[in-house]
């Protein structure tokens, strides 16, 4: 018998693995990926609700996350791309031009 | 179908197998088709370009017309030695051939053949999965597709592998968009994704005399699609990632034996695949045009009869036109190869009487519910393949006629032409179904 | 009809967005829009307004007398608490007569300006701002509110001050610009304040407001509470007053307003804008009407303004500043008149003298125009040879100003006279100076009038030789704006010719229901000194005045006629007598300019060498422009320079803020070191947040 | 048969995005996680969420996935470009502590939620169904989003540009 708790912990896992990932990564692009994954992690939980209250309102949700996630893709990747033109660099830790 | 061999089975025993038989009947269409189109491609090249193509492989002297060519190439292909080159990533260099190939024949499921058959309590669809969102399911896997040639273009550490994986990825990326939403107007035309849904609304008939298919309804939205679909299968004049002339083979330059053979195969899948998209979402799937499957059923044994007619006058022609064949034939290499027109022209006469005599035996038989069913199936079953085949027939035709784009022209078409015309054409229908539906 | 109020202004409105739209699209390149869509746009939108205008007084003509108001609310302003201000169009007997006068020699001005303005680069900019002028001169005499009135009393300030200095790229012209704005402020800010004490009093006396006809209705039903507050707001209303329409001691912008264009001297500083003040008194004669003290210090004012003014008008040599200062003189004129309760003989006199001191103007213009921008007096000479017709309006708005009968300046003068010499001020002996410098300065009047006409138009030629070669009479679009004019000159008197001579005074009946109550009220007040019964009787006539109705206009109507019949102890013979006096001294002083300047020319000269201190008192204009700058001026450079810039801005002020500045740089110095710029270590931060947060869920 | 399926896919979704962390190439890492994600979309179509299954594969798998895969074949990093210093040990066990105490707190937190699955009518998270509620009661996000899009697509267009 699968109940709530199964996908909720599924989805906690994911999620924490997506956290690992941006914080002990330096490559942009996995960075990027992890927190796709996180995306994904919450999406699962908003689905796994939504199973379970017998409501679609968070399919939308879901759905709307997508959006978000491809924008978000579609820039962050744009800039990585712009960044490795001027800097030759994907890696996390070199850019800390915030800084000064 | 007889429902005594399903006796003592239970119900779930029966559906799985009824399933599993749909899946061999598809996956046994698709290899047929298959062999049809890389037919199709040889002859159908020689043609156009005026000289005679493979003639030579042949079975007991039997050539038919070098079809038998393909036995050949696949033995061929088999016994080659299968090379994975040095400094290459080996996992996904493996994989990669069968992702491609598998996603391009998973899509198939989704495809209807033929009408629902009712028979002995069931309510059988003529498709492996009966989807909801069967276009979407078809627009998914596509899109996943596009990982075996990314795969296979990085693992195979090689510029022109490489180059052609990018090319084809972005091209893939372009044209799936104006792909999707070419069939968003079909959707909106026909209310639904489900296919089999969409094939049945194309027999209606538009003003009273034309077939309500697709190409009717979306003029746009065909030729956007049928343009798409073209970029989508990576068929000539869109074929950039392959581009022999530009670099060599593209992706799969480094891949040799029936590694090869999986992606030389899931191209012409892919070929098949969208023209069975073509048929079933604008030229009105397995319908026959005027004839409901109501009708079908009603007048099976008409129906039969005309086709029995039909075969027997074809047989008759061709066992004709093969005595004349074997008579020019006659001694002209001294071998075995002689003797094809006596063989084609035996198979020609035999079919004819098999014909005749099944027409004479049927002629005053009433035929039960299952059996008129089925003919109508069959019937249906017949008119997708005939229609299938002619698209697959236009591919071959594009390709061998029209120039291949530069890579800017291909972007700009897919980007500046036919995305903002699909955004027309969804305008142009929202419009046009709201008048109507006033 | 009623709904059609709200063209008025807003036409004007329209024309001015139009062409100002016109000039900003054309500011970079080197040509303007065509001149003829500018003026056809600039003339058609005042003159729909001055047609509208005459339709609604037809209307009004037509409409029972004590009806005639009109009323049109557009929507609310200001809405909060018990303040609640709607714009709102409100027309009575009052506003009617300035509608008239402001659209009607607006159009003439306008037209006139065509030919005065042509070729000039910024033709589109002059008729934007002439046509918002028109919006906001008509926004001030129709507010049906005190703010209403202010925004248009503030509109036609600021479209004064961009006309002055409209050539701004003269830097003489644009301080004289600024000068007049800044003038005008400090009288806005006693405006200002006597708003909101007026709105403070109705405060305290029932519902607050601010509108006129309500305001009218409080002050008639608490005429006692009102008496104080009648002497502040009128005090510092009237101060508005002075600044606006350049009354002593703030009347020294207008000399220098003569800066602007010819057109809008005469539009605006002569005909319409400087008015205003003498509108608003009008306008709020009921209040004025109450307060002995502020009456008094009207009048005084005023008649201190006419004599200074035209005293300083006897030396000037620039044809432009003669008028400026008879322009103030006249003010003063109109200011005694509602000063001693003649509310409606201020208010002829404003209609008159917009006809004849505008013909004036623009017969200045047309000469300025011909002699290219030649304004000296002394470089002229002889012009009646080329340019008769201006010579000619010129002369009849001259005869008009000097009060020779029957022209228009005649009846509205001589009221005026009359009326200051039968009030009842107190002391007793105020009515008699006031009269006696009044007189004088009417005399002064002619006098420097017609030095300037003689100056202009006759005697020697002293043209220089450039002006010589071009002199000419000004093309048709500007002298028949000059008949016109003239013939206003000539012909308004008429409307109000007073009963001793025969005539019927129909301007007194036709103003009676806006401020006959008033001069009612103000007579009982002032002739009942401060007896305690005298104010109870007053009030009581307030109080019925206030009841309104055809009882009230039937009411004041006797009571003025008894008021134009002398009953104020004066009689026929008397005003007859008076009459007479005033135009024997206006004849003597345009016989004494005939004398000095057509007959005798040196006699100027040999007179200003004998009285040399008193001739450059005078014509230093008594010195107090530098009076100003030594006493008010410099104390106030020197306070901002080095009391409010030195301590106050770079101590205090720069203080602050740097301290804050130094603060914030010490919180940076700490959290900067939060700030690695490496956006891990940032989503790291992120983290422990949630974390802590799961930790208070969990916990 | 239910729980079997979902033990399997789940493993295969862990295991992919741990992958996707711990290699070094980030194709590799993205070709675990389209592996994950199809593995999540699994869990979608047992949760019967049929459009997101759908949109899950179309979108993620299909576009998003693509779009970085190309973007790294795109850079194609040279080795040495993708050597990353190891993390400190210090680090690295306090990042796992933390990780460690959020999943185990996330867990404490979500437990006991109710287990019971309520039946569902038969069309439930099918195309018309969620799309009926997008354009109604989620009208204005749906809106919105299409203008977030809007907005991506013209800052890629613009960041795409050579010139800056």
């Amino acid at each position: 018998m699968i109940t709530l708790d199964h996908y909720l912990y599924l989805s906690a896992i994911l999620f924490f693995i997506g956290v690992f990932g941006v914080l002990f990564r330096r490559n942009l692009i996995v960075i990027l990926m992890s927190i796709e994954l996180m995306l994904n992690a919450v999406n699962l939980s908003f689905i796994a609700f939504s199973r379970y209250t017998a409501s679609m309102d968070g399919h939308v949700f879901a759905f709307f996350v997508m959006a978000v996630a491809a924008a978000e893709a579609g820039i962050g990747l744009a800039i990585l791309v712009m960044l490795f033109r001027n800097r030759r660099t994907v890696q996390a830790d070199d850019l800390t031009l915030m800084r000064d | 179908m007889n429902l005594e061999l399903l006796e003592g089975c239970t119900r779930e025993m029966a559906e799985n197998l009824i399933i599993i038989a749909k899946t061999l009947f598809v996956i046994a269409m698709a290899f047929g088709f298959l062999l049809v189109v890389i037919w199709f491609e040889r002859k159908g090249s020689a043609f156009i370009q005026d000289r005679v193509g493979p003639n030579r492989a042949a079975i007991l002297g039997v050539r038919l017309a070098g079809f038998i060519q393909n036995f050949a190439d696949v033995t061929k292909l088999i016994m080659k030695e299968m090379f994975i080159p040095g400094e290459v990533n080996r996992i996904y260099f493996i994989l990669a051939p069968f992702i491609g190939f598998t996603f391009i024949l998973t899509s198939f499921a989704v495809i209807p053949f033929a009408d629902n058959l009712r028979i002995g309590g069931f309510d059988i669809p003529m498709q492996v999965a009966d989807l909801n969102v069967g276009v979407l399911y078809i627009l998914a896997i596509t899109s996943l597709n596009v990982y075996g040639i990314v795969l296979a273009g990085w693992s195979s550490n090689n510029k022109f592998s490489l180059l052609g994986g990018l090319r084809s990825t972005a091209q893939m990326i372009s044209y799936e968009i104006p792909l999707g939403l070419s069939i968003v107007g079909i959707f909106m035309v026909f209310g639904s994704l489900h296919l089999n849904e969409i094939v049945r609304a194309q027999g209606e008939l538009l003003f009273g005399f034309l077939p309500r298919w697709g190409i009717f309804v979306q003029p746009l939205g065909f030729i956007i699609f049928i343009s798409a679909a073209y970029a989508e299968a990576n068929r000539t004049p869109f074929d950039i990632p392959e581009g022999e002339s530009e670099i060599v083979a593209g992706y799969h330059v480094e891949y040799s034996g029936m590694r090869f053979a999986l992606f030389y195969m899931g191209e012409y899948i892919a070929l098949v695949l969208s023209s069975a998209l073509v048929v079933t979402l604008f030229f009105g799937g397995w319908q026959i045009p005027y004839l409901d499957t109501s009708d079908l059923i009603r007048h099976a044994s008409v129906v039969l009869k005309v086709l029995l007619l039909g075969g027997a006058a074809m047989s008759l022609a061709a066992a004709i036109a093969f005595i004349g064949y074997a008579k020019r034939l006659k001694g002209t290499w001294g071998d075995i190869h002689d003797r094809e027109g006596h063989v084609l022209t035996t198979f020609a006469v035999l079919a004819l009487a098999v014909f005749l005599v099944v027409l004479f035996w049927l002629w005053n038989v009433e035929f039960p519910d299952w059996a008129a069913r089925t003919i109508a199936l069959i019937s249906q079953v017949g008119m997708f393949l005939i229609k299938v085949l002619f698209f697959g027939w236009l591919f071959i035709w594009v390709r061998w006629t029209l120039p291949r784009f530069r890579y800017d022209q291909l972007m700009g078409l897919g980007w500046k032409a036919l995305i903002p015309l699909s955004f027309i054409n969804i305008l142009i229908s929202g419009l046009v179904i709201l008048l109507v539906q006033r | 009809m009623e709904s059609y109020l709200w063209i008025i202004p807003f036409s004007p409105l329209i024309g001015a967005a139009i062409n100002g739209a016109l000039a900003i699209l054309y500011s970079h390149k080197e040509k303007g829009p065509r001149e003829e869509i500018i003026s056809f746009i600039g003339c058609a939108a005042p003159l729909a307004s001055f047609v509208i205008a005459l339709m609604i007084f037809i209307r009004m003509i037509g409409m029972d007398e004590a009806d005639r108001i009109l009323e049109q609310t557009l929507f609310p302003w200001i809405w909060s608490g018990a303040l609640n201000i709607e714009v709102a169009f409100f027309v009575d007997a009052l506003s009617m007569v300035m509608v008239l006068v402001v659209t009607c020699v607006g159009t003439i001005i306008h037209f006139y300006s065509i030919g005065y303005m042509a070729k000039d680069r910024g033709f589109a900019r002059y008729f934007s701002y002439l046509n918002l002028f028109m919006f906001a001169m008509l926004t001030l005499v129709m507010g049906k509110n005190l703010p209403l009135l202010f925004v248009g009393w503030e509109g036609v300030g600021l479209c004064s001050y961009l006309l002055i200095g409209f050539w701004y790229s003269d830097i003489y012209k644009a301080a004289a610009g600024k000068k007049a704005f800044i003038v005008n402020r400090i009288g806005d800010f006693a405006f200002l304040l006597g708003i909101f004490v007026v709105y403070v009093a109705t405060l305290e006396h029932g519902a607050g407001t601010l509108d006129f006809p309500a305001l009218s209705g409080l002050v008639a039903a608490h005429p006692e509470a009102f008496r104080g507050v009648a002497t502040a707001a009128g005090i510092l209303l009237f101060i508005g007053a002075c600044g606006k329409s350049a009354q002593i001691p703030l009347y020294v912008w207008l000399p220098d307003a003569m800066a602007g264009p010819t057109p809008v001297s005469a539009l605006i500083h002569a005909a319409t804008m400087v008015t205003a003040g003498v509108y608003m008194i009008a306008r709020l004669s009921f209040l004025y009407a109450l307060s002995p003290l502020a009456m008094g210090v009207v009048a005084t004012v005023g008649a201190l303004t006419a004599l200074y003014a035209a005293t300083i008008g006897i030396c000037q040599r620039d044809i432009k500043k003669v008028l400026a200062y008879s322009t103030i003189s006249q003010l003063g004129y109109m200011f005694m008149a509602v000063g001693v309760g003649a509310f409606s003989a201020g208010i002829f006199h404003l209609m008159t003298h917009a006809f004849f001191k505008a013909c004036l103007f623009l017969g200045a213009g047309s000469v300025i125009h011909a002699l290219r921008g030649e304004q000296d007096m002394f470089n002229m000479g002889g012009l009646s040879k080329y340019m008769k017709l201006t010579a000619l309006t010129f002369l009849i708005a001259s005869f008009a100003i000097a009060g020779v009968p029957p022209l228009a300046g005649f009846f509205s003068k001589d009221e005026i006279l009359w009326s200051t010499f039968t009030s009842s001020l107190s002391p007793g002996w105020l009515p008699m100076v006031l009269w006696v410098v009044t007189f004088i300065a009417a005399g002064i009047t002619a006098f420097y009038v017609f030095r300037a006409v003689f100056l202009t138009f006759y005697g020697k030629k002293r043209l220089t030789a450039e002006a010589e070669a071009h002199v000419h009479e000004s093309p048709s679009v500007m002298t028949v704006p000059l008949i016109l004019l003239a013939i206003g000159s000539i012909t308004a008197g008429f409307l109000g010719v007073p009963q001793v001579l025969g005539g019927s005074n129909a301007f007194h009946h036709f103003l009676s229901p806006a401020v006959g109550a008033a001069e009612h009220v103000t007579h009982a007040v002032q002739g009942a000194g401060d007896s305690v019964q005298a104010i109870g009787a007053a009030a009581h006539a307030a109080k019925e005045a206030a009841a309104g109705g055809v009882q009230l206009s039937s009411y004041t109507g006797e009571v003025l006629s008894e008021a134009g019949g002398g009953s104020h102890g004066g009689s026929h013979g008397l005003e007859i007598l008076l009459m007479v006096l005033s135009v024997l001294i206006g004849i003597a002083g345009i016989l004494v300019a005939q004398a000095m300047y057509i007959r005798n020319p040196t006699l100027p000269e040999s007179i200003s060498r004998r009285a040399r201190g008193l001739y450059n008192l005078v014509y230093g204009k008594y010195f107090v422009d530098e009076a100003y700058r030594e006493t008010l001026v410099k104390p106030g450079y020197f306070l901002s320079e080095k009391v409010f810039f030195k301590v106050i801005d770079v101590w205090i002020i720069d203080g602050i803020v740097n301290g804050f500045g130094v603060m914030a740089r010490g919180f940076g110095t700490v959290l900067r070191l939060l700030q690695t710029g490496v956006v891990r270590t940032y989503a790291l931060f992120i983290l422990l947040g949630i974390l802590y947060l799961i930790y208070r869920m969990v916990g | 048969m239910e729980a079997v399926a979902f033990y399997i896919i789940a493993a295969i979704a862990v295991f992919g995005a741990l992958l996707m962390i711990t290699r070094r190439n980030p194709l590799a890492g993205a070709f675990s996680l389209v592996v994950s994600l199809i593995a999540l979309a699994g869990i979608y179509a047992m949760l019967r969420a049929e459009l997101i299954f759908i949109l899950q594969i179309l979108v993620y798998a299909g576009a998003i996935m693509v779009l970085v895969i190309f973007t790294i074949m795109l850079l194609n990093l040279r080795e040495e470009e993708l050597e990353e210093p190891p993390a400190g040990k210090i680090k690295t066990l306090i990042i796992l502590a933390a990780v460690a105490f959020g999943c185990y707190g996330i867990i404490k937190v979500l437990s006991g939620a109710p287990d019971e699955v309520p039946r569902v009518p038969e069309n439930f998270g099918s195309v018309e169904k969620v799309g009926e509620l997008m354009l109604t009661s989620y009208l204005y996000p749906f809106e919105i989003i299409s203008v977030v899009l809007l907005v991506a697509i013209v800052g890629v267009v613009l960041l795409a540009k050579k010139v800056i």
